[in-house]
Formats: C-alpha cells, structure tokens, sequence
C-alpha cells in the first residue's frame, strides 16, 4: 500500500471536510472560503460539496463572523469561522476574549460554545513579503485569554489529528496555522529543505488529543522548544549539528493552551538547557511564558539561563532584507545552540 | 392597530409583566441602597413596555440576546426570579451560580442565550442565533436588544449587515432611550431616527412609541411572523426613557446630564401607568383585582428576594470550574 | 455636469494622470512576473478615473487616506513614482525606506497620511484628519478612499456616522468594483447601493460612474466645496471594476470567479480608452500629441523602474531604526 | 506653605488641564469625557474650561475613537483619547496594534503619531464588582505590541508625572489606570490601607521620565516587583513583614515599555530572590516578560526560582467572594515573601 502524503493545507481541508461528512451541525464560514475555497486552498471543493448554507462566504466583517460562529454554537450548531489572515483578528477581538472566552465561565457552566477559529499567522519569507499587517504571530495574546484553547501545530499529519480534535472539542479553540506551511507542493524547494511539510497522512480520520506536546527530536544536549516554521528550522539545524556531535531535542508542543507541561519539564530535566524558538516579537512572548514555567518547575536543573530565540520587537518590515533579518533563521537557531552547549 | 384585536388575557399579562419588572427592579434600587448588592446595576424602569411587548410575541423556544441593561427582557421571557435575584446577589443559587452578576445572566432553559455588558457585542451573536435557526430549519425567532448608544458600534453594522444578506430570522430592537451614559442621542447621532439604518442593510424596519406595551406588540408581531415565514430581519426604533440613572449610585439619578423637566415629561409616559389605566377605564380590571395582582407579584418579589438573601455564597474552589468543558 | 466648464488642460492632465497609473501598473505586473517583486500587488487597472477624478479637486495641501489598492491615489495626488517603485520593490530609496511596500505607501509631502492593509481601517484615520483640519481652522479636506468590501466593516459605521455628527470635511470614496476578493456584491450586501447608508449619517451621497472621470471629478467637486464651506462629509459610490485579479497571481486574473463576459463588459468602458476618444474627437489632441504623451509617460516610468532597481537594500540596521522618534 | 494632597483622578485631571493650557494642539475625547467628565471624574471641568471643541463626547465607537486620534495627530494634533474601560479596547484593537502602533514604522518613520489612549483597568473589589467584562488587565498584549508606549502608574505623583511625559511623547503611549486607585477620596478606609493613594502633589507642571522604574521601598532580602495595585498591596505587607524582620525591597516599574530593566536587575543581584506581583491573569502575563528579562540577565545570582503571584487564568468572577479569590490579595503577597526567604 502506498503511502498517501499530504501537504499542510489538504491536510486541514481533508479533516474539515471528513468531519462535515460526519456530523452535520458543523458548518463553515468565513471570507473567500465557499466558492472560492478559501486564499490558501483550505476549504476547496468545499462548498461544492456541502452546499452554499454549510460552507460560506461572508462580507469583510471579522466581528460578525466571530458573533455568528458563536450564536450558531450556542444554539446547537458546531461552527468553523476563518479569519482570512490573524493580523485582522484586531477587527473582531472583542467577540474573541469578551464573548467567546467568557461566554461558559460567565455563565456558570450553562453555555457550551463549540466553535474552532481558523486563521494563518507569520511570515511568507521569501515568497511574498507580506509587510506589518500580513505576517504577524499573535498567538500570545490568546494564551493570555482564559476559556480559548490555542493550537498551533507545524505538520500535516498534526494539522489533520488536531483539527479533528479542535472540532470535536465542545469548548472554543483558535486554531492557527502557519502559512508558509501552506506552500510546500507548490515551491519543491521548501520540501526539500523541510521535508515534513508533506508527510504521510493517514485517511481515516483519528485525533491528537489537546494538549500533548510531540518530541519531534530526541537529543540529549540541548532542549529546543520550537513552534510552527521555527520546529522545521530547527529540526534542519539539529541533524547538522549531529554532525558535529551537538545532539538536540526538539520538542513541538503543538498546542499552547492546554500546554503540555511534563513532557517540556520531562526534557529539560535531562538536558539543562533549553532554547526557545518562536517567530513572534520577543516581549511578552509564549516563550517568556513557557521560559516562566520552566524556571517555576526545573530551576534546580538549569545548567544555564534559558534563552529565547523570537522576533525583535518591531513590526515585519517588507523588504526581504528586512523581513529575513526580523524572522529567527537558522543561523540564528545554529548560533543560539552553539552558545548553549558551548561550542 | 386594532387593540380589539389583544385579548384580555394578554393585556393583563403584559400589565403583569411590566410591573414585576418594575417591582423587581424596585427592589434591586433598594438592596442596593442598603449596599447588599456587589456589582453595578443597570435598571430598566420606565423602559418595561419594550421587553414585555415584544416577548410577549415569542415561544419559549424562541431566543433572545440581552444587554447590560438586561433584567426586563429575562423577566419578560420567563426567566426565574429567584435564580435571578441570587445571580444578582453574587449567590451559589444564582442562574450563573453567582459568576456572571447583572450584566451577563443567560436562562438558555427560556431562550436567554447571551447578555453581555459590551455595547452592541450581542447583535453578531444573535445573528449566528439566526444562522442555526435557518439551518436548523425550524421556525424559531431570535430577538435582539440593544441601545441607542450600540448603534453606533461596528457591531451593529456588521451584525445587521450579515443578517440581512443572509435573511435570517432576527428581530433587532433598538431600544432607544435617547442616552448613552450621559452622551445625548444628538452628540452621537445625526439623524432623528435609527431606524432609517434599516435601508442600508435592505431589510424592513418601523419606529414605534416605546412607552406603549401594545404598540411594540404589534410591531414585533409583524416582525416575527415576517421572520417565521423566512423573510429576514427587521429593524425596529422604541423610543423610550430610563426613569432612573445610567446605573445605581448614577449621581442625581441622571439629573447631571437630563433635565428635570425631560424627566417628567417622560414619567408622564409610565407605560405601566397607562396600562393599568386603560384596564381600569375598560372594566377588564377592579381596583381590587389590580390590587391583587400587584399583591401577588409583590410577593414574589419578596420571595426571590429571601431566597437570594438566604442562599450561600459559591463556594471559592468554583473559581476554578466552568471554564471549560473538558476542565 | 457641463463637460464644457472643464478646461482642457484639465482634461489633458486627467488623462497623463490615468495613464501614468496605466503605465505604472503594468509596469509592476511585469517585474512581477519577472519575480523582481517581492510582495502582493493589488492593482488598480481600471480604476484609474475614481482616483484621478476624485484627486483633480484637491490641493497639494489636502489629505488623503489610501488603501492596499493604493497606487492610483498616489500617483493622482502627486506622488513621486521613483520613491513609489523603489517601495515596490523593497528598497532603501523607497517613501518608506523599504519598511512599508505597496499595501503602506504614504507620502505626507504631497498628502498621502494613511495607507493601510486592513479593510476599512482607513475610514476612521480620516475622522480624525477632519478633525484635525476643522480644530486647525484650514479649509482642507481629507479624501477617503475604500472599497466596496470595506464598507462593510465596522470601521465604516463608526467612522462615517462620526465625521456626520462633528460634521468634519471628510469625502468618502467608495470604490465599488463589485468584488471583496473573491466575493462579489451581491453575497455581501442586498441592498443595490452603498450609497443609501448615507442615510444612517445624515450626510449627503452621490452614486457616480467609476469608469468615467469626468463624472467622477464633477461629483467629488461639489463634495469638496460643500466640505471646505463646513457643510460636512459626503459618500460617494463610484461604480467601477478591477481589469485584473485581486492580486497579482490570482489565479487566472480573477476569472475563477468573475466571467469572461462580465469582465469584457467592463473593459469596454475602460476610462482611458473613453477619454482618449474624446480628446482626439475633441480636436483637443492630436494623435501625434496622444504618441508625446505616451512616450513622456513610459519614459517616467522608465526611470522609476531603474532607479527602483538600481538602488540598494536598506542597510540590516533599518530594521531596529523608526519604531519610536526616541529611539 | 501646606502640603497639596491630590488622589489620583486629581493628579490625572491636573496633568490634563495643565497640558491643555500649556498647548492648544491637545484634545480629548471619548465616551462621557465632555460635559460629564468622565466615568470616573477625570475630566470634570474640562470641557467648561476648554469648550466643546477640544474636549469632546463621542458615540460608542471605539474604533472610531482610536482611528480619529491617530488621524488628527497624523496631522498637527496631539489627541487624548478615552477608553472607557481597558476591557473596551477590543473594539477598537485593530486601530491599536495595526494602524497605530505600526504606522510610524511602516512609513519608514515619515509619521509622528503623538496620540496619549487613557485607560482604566482592574477589580474594584469590594467596591463594586464588575465581573468578567469591566474587571480586565490587560497590559501585556500591549507590551507584545511593537511601536506603543505602556505606562502603568500606581500613585497620584507618578500618575501626573507620567501623564504629563506621556502627552509631550510624540510616540503612541496607553496610559492605564487602575480603577480601584481612583477611590481613596471617596472611601477613607482605602486611604488608611494603602496611604500613597493621596499624596504631595506638587501643583507645577513636572515631568517623570518613562523608562524610568520606582524603587518603592528598599530592602535587602526579596526584591518584589509589583505594579499598579499590587504595589500598595506590597507596600502594605511589606511593612508588616519588616517587624518580622523580612526586608523586602519593592519596585514600581510604572512603565512596562520602555522598561527599566537596570532596576530591577540591581535589585535582583542585591536580594537574589525574586517575586512578582501583577493582576493579570498568570499565562502570558508582563509577570512572565519580567522573569525571563530576569532570568537572561541575572541567571547567575538567582539564590531561587522567581515566583508569580498573579490572577488564576479564569475570567474575573461577579461574586465578591469569588473575586476577591482571584485577585491576589495581602495574604498571597505576605505568603510568597515568607516561603521565598523560607520562613
Ligand atoms: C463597547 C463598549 N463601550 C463602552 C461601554 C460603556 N458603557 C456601558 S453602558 C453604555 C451606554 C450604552 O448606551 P445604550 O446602548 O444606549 O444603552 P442604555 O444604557 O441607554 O440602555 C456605555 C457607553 C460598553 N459597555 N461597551
Ligand atoms: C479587515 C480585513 N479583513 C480581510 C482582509 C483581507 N482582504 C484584503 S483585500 C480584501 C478585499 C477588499 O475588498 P474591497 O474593500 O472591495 O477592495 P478591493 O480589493 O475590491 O479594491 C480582503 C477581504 C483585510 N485586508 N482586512
Ligand atoms: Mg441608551
Ligand atoms: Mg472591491
């Protein structure tokens, strides 16, 4: 039998789609995702197949498209809202933290609001520079959001068993997806450079449970906690090194909120030196959160200080110049591991 | 309207209605006087008519989206008294079990599915109420409260828009009562009436006298049949007033922004007042069965009111419950 | 509108302006193909005599807000096209340095103060440029410009209905060219108009042909003038349509979801092509004058390409520079 | 000559009008800013004193409100704008983070965006709860939002030295103020707990620089940074823990961007123990940014892992019962200091 791969965005759109087969309360929404199938390809044939009332276009409303996914999941429906880029969650961010989050806390428990938020983050380096306004990781704020899960996985088979899962979770998720993660089939390059971009994806339809981090690196030298682009880039980074006989862990923790806690502890406790590697801007990062957690559970272990690897604090500028010198890149990731172990 | 057409029944339940609203709220005013209520209040005296002439047309399996300012329309829809007291009391027994308060108490068994204290953030969320609705395929209603001051929110405009390219079955009611806090409708509005909005989203609309209970009935009844029969949204204007402040402990109950004189002319307007007066004027109530039923719903006030006051308090590991489902 | 009141200068800069938007664009459509542009591109082919007949009415000293279809209100306000194509393409000599590109143009020399990637978002920054001239006691006024997508944002609601009620010199441009992307007008409105929500504010409107500049420049005129006597804002609707894909790289142009035939129509009303008829049927120009023109124009762009192209990088160190004017 | 006391609403309306006489280019406005003067009195008398056209009402609208700041201050202005409660910025985020905390930057520094946001934020506890949706702190999406100032004061002598700074700022700044601040006026009991809450003002114009931290108290055992609330609430502990022989140093950041990081980590390699005190929920938090500045400067002089006292990440519950449970109280302050120096 063959093996079937999968890039990240028929990954995603082969779990939306098999989960409207199943249950036909989902319904999904959002700009350009129905006759169009979405920017980036993720709900095509969608409509197509599901009909115009379950698959949706709507007008440029980003608060109403977060009001209308929540009403409908309050109201028995399951619904997949898309934000056609997370830079523009700003239009509709009341709904998010105020509304969504709160809603169940709110009321004591009475409501259920099973509702996924799709929306593609960061940087396209070098295909389209997308400038201040389309290429932003803002996943911070929403771990910084009580009642939101927050799932950010890097690979297709992930994509896949998350998305089924977010889906089927009766509590809000916001389900990010990095977009250069989109373009593997179409530039072979980047397949060549991060082969995990199109991997082997089973048919059936299975779940990743929220919450469990993947060691996608074992090593015993070094911990790197990567996620998205940053979890390829280091992977290419640590099989180089292996060369020179630095051996890394890289761990994906693929969801931020439930954050799978152990299993970073489990690792550094072994290695004493993490790194930390995200594309966001540095100040008031998820890695300072996940560097917090790390020095309130495994101080004692920290052979070193923690280093974090992210964005400077400024917008993305557009010329790719600049854009490549904002991203962490992986002479970046290489630099920061050497410092680490001391090479 | 032909008020013939009401039947007796209905009027004296409206008149019920409006006033263990009133009554209520009174006695939130004086709880709260006493300082044993810990949040802010909204009250919505003087504004009953509205609440209580549009639900009156709704199923208890139709639903409706609330406000800050939310008692009346979870009274007018059926919601418990007592659960509602408690919430507002900060109490266990509460229909959040104390954690939402004034501002955010939802009875999803009577159809309150959204209160939230963000101007204008209910109208998106009862759109998607609409969406279900239709996709469902059933012939409920959704019934959307919100201020003049939420009309000038993105929301608004987003929310409407949505509803009305979708043809959705939502009754949006503005309950305008000429102020935003202290913001008069003419600092924020260059029009005389919200309703004309309507025609930039496509959909039908009607200003209607929001101090008379029977006028808004029959304006929302159009509304919801139209809205039953898939034909879309409405916009619909009630001109109204709030007879105290924006909140208790609102200095001089508003008198720092209104004029004593607006006020007055307004009290005039007391939609339980004119009610009561005309079930008098057409025999369909004594003096005695009107005192009776206020008898009755005092009564019931009274009772919530012990309930609430004798209910514990949420337990402090509740705090870390509710927030999700799966823990 | 009497054609005869425009002098032919005007009309003869009218067309050098439209067709120097043309030229410049189609220039960028082919260092895109090339693959010497670095990011998205959304052109404004087609488009060209809303910018050109809106911006003809304005002074050097009045504002405009832009959007990420930008270059046509640039180029028509006067913008400077090296500076423009060495944004283009990333660079050093850029308005921006580099740091902004196509979707970020700005260029306060010559008014251009906002040019932003979010829909709608422009609409309030030009509130508060209205503002800011009504405060300063000018008779300025700001231009905004927007698509049709874009008035269905919350930003449009709350941004118009408060230039209406401080009654600010703003003109609303609403470049409808029926399409938010992939989503066409009548998936996103039910209603035939944008400009019917002017209603809501309170402010005058206009619905004009896109394609045609003229008609274009005499509505936005009376516009202007009612805005810099202080008579307050205006909406108007021009109907006008994209010749290529959202972007560049939309697949095949934006035909996956427009028709051949739709778009063939439009192109029939391409605003040059009807000037330009006009002028040579005119007698204003010659055919050999029409040939000047044109070799003047390619010639300018010419330049700006190579001086976008032969100009550096901007240095690594840009990257930390202008986040904040205290360093 | 007497000692002028002002509380913090004073010190705020005095910088305010002070500014205002001072330069005619500065306006305000917002919801019930005008002829009301403001929610919470911080603009009373403005709009008498300045008319109708520099002090001014708006509708609900805060994207509105936002855009027209950036847009008057884009051309010769220098706005104040109001937020009626911090937990109403998501109405207007995108105005905040894509528009004009990036403005500048995008323009390769062509535009000068000298707009002022004031904000309230925070419990009021127990003097009127406000549940989940007017309760909220929400500083550290800011701190993760490249391009904006953010200035947290906790006392009525900062607060107009800082406004005042922030007003003459030509960059963007939100200035937060904690709302149970506002009350030490009008409940005595306040003022006898937490004393800075009515102070010396001096009636002149002064300024305070931003980057510019506050050492509250000194001490030699445990450095504690607090902020906003939490340093009265330190403060108070403190000084009881003092008779127990516990030195506690305490420091006010009052600026999270720009931050003074030289303070604290002074401070830090004086006590080498850390506590952090905010009212933030914990995930995500500036208490979090503050630790990782803290672990990548002073590693090396940690005599044990930095404590976070924060919010739980649950939304702020309407029950008095319940929020007082949420907000980190004395008796959390008083534990954290005894189990870092192991009492
Ligand atoms: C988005 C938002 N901005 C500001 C507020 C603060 N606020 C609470 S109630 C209110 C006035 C609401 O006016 P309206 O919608 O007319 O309702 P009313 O209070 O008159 O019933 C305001 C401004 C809010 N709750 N939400
Ligand atoms: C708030 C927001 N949502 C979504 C987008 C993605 N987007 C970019 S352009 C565009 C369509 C804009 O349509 P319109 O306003 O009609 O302008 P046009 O592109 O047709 O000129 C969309 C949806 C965006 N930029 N901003
Ligand atoms: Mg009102
Ligand atoms: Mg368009």
């Amino acid at each position: 039998m063959e093996r079937r791969e999968l890039d990240f965005a028929e990954a995603v759109r082969e779990a939306i789609k098999q989960e409207m087969q199943r249950d036909s309360r989902i319904i999904i929404f959002g700009e350009d995702v129905g006759y169009f199938g979405g920017l980036f390809g993720c709900t095509k044939g969608l409509q197509q197949e599901f009909g115009e009332e379950r698959v949706r276009d709507t007008p440029i409303s980003e608060a109403a498209i977060i009001g209308t996914a929540i009403g409908a999941a309050l109201t028995g429906l399951r619904p997949i809202a898309e934000i056609e880029f997370i830079d523009f969650i700003g239009c509709g961010m009341d709904q998010v933290f105020n509304q969504l989050a709160k809603m169940r806390y709110m009321s004591g428990g009475q409501l259920k609001l099973p509702v996924v938020i799709r929306t593609p983050c960061g940087s396209r380096y070098p295909i389209a520079c997308g400038a201040a306004q389309h290429s932003q990781c803002l996943e911070a704020w929403f771990i910084h959001t009580p009642g939101l899960k927050v799932v950010i996985p890097s690979t297709p088979y992930d994509a896949k068993g998350l998305l089924i899962s977010s889906i089927r979770d009766d509590d809000p998720v916001l389900f990010i997806e990095h977009k250069f993660q989109y373009y593997a089939r179409r530039q072979p390059w980047i397949r060549e450079r991060y082969p995990k971009l199109i991997e082997y994806v089973p048919q059936e339809p299975y779940t990743i449970p929220l919450g469990k981090a993947d060691v996608k690196r074992d090593g015993e030298d070094v911990t790197v906690i990567a996620t998205m682009m940053m979890v390829h880039k280091s992977l290419r980074v640590s099989e180089a090194l292996e060369k020179e006989g630095i051996s890394v862990e890289v761990i994906d923790p693929r969801t931020l909120v439930p954050l799978d806690k152990d299993t970073i502890i489990k690792s550094v406790k072994k290695t004493g030196r993490v790194i930390i590697i995200t594309e966001e801007n540095l100040t008031g990062s998820v890695a300072s959160e996940i560097l917090s957690i790390i020095v309130e559970n495994a101080f004692d272990y920290l052979d070193a200080p923690i280093k974090r690897v992210c964005a400077p604090d400024v917008p993305i500028p557009y010329s790719p110049v600049l854009e490549r010198e904002v991203i962490p890149q992986e002479e970046d990731i290489e630099i920061a591991i050497k410092q680490m172990v001391g090479v | 309207m032909n008020p013939n057409l009401i039947s007796n029944e209905l009027l004296i339940e409206m008149y019920k209605k409006m006033l263990t609203i009133r009554r209520f709220e009174e006695k939130i005013a004086q709880l709260f006087a006493q300082g044993l209520i810990p949040g802010l209040m909204h009250l919505y005296i003087g504004e009953e008519a509205v609440a209580v002439g549009a639900c009156m047309n709704l199923r208890k399996d139709d639903y409706v989206t609330s406000t800050h300012r939310g008692h009346g329309h979870c009274i007018a829809k059926g919601g418990d008294l007592k659960k509602m007291m408690a919430e507002i009391l900060g109490k266990a027994t509460g229909y959040c079990k104390g954690k939402g308060g004034s501002m955010h108490i939802v009875a999803p068994e009577v159809g309150i599915v959204c209160c939230t204290g963000i101007a204008g953030a209910g109208i998106p969320i009862a759109v998607g109420v609409g969406l279900s609705i239709k996709l469902r395929n059933t012939d409920q209603v959704c019934a959307c409260f919100f201020g003049d001051g939420a009309s000038n929110t993105g929301a608004f405009h987003e929310g409407i828009n949505l509803a009305s390219v979708w043809r959705l079955p939502v009754i949006f009611i503005c309950e305008n009562n000429y102020y935003a806090i202290s913001v008069p409708f003419v600092k924020a509005f260059n029009i005389k009436d919200i309703a004309v909005r309507a025609q930039g989203y496509g959909i039908a609309s009607a200003i209607v006298d929001g101090m008379d209970v029977l006028a808004v009935y029959e304006e929302v009844k159009k509304a919801v049949q139209r809205a039953r029969a898939g034909m879309g949204p409405t916009l619909i204007e009630c001109k109204t007033y709030r007879f105290r402040g924006h909140h208790e402990g609102d200095p001089k109950m508003g008198l720092m922004y209104r004029s004593e004189d607006e006020l007055r002319e307004w009290m005039k307007k007391d939609p339980i007042v004119k009610l009561k007066m005309r079930l008098i004027n057409d025999g369909t109530l004594s003096e005695r069965e009107i005192n009776e039923i206020e008898k009755e719903i005092d009564a019931k006030i009274k009772e919530a009111e012990e309930f609430a006051i004798n209910s514990p308090y949420p337990p402090l590991d509740a705090v870390k419950e509710d927030l999700f489902i799966g823990g």
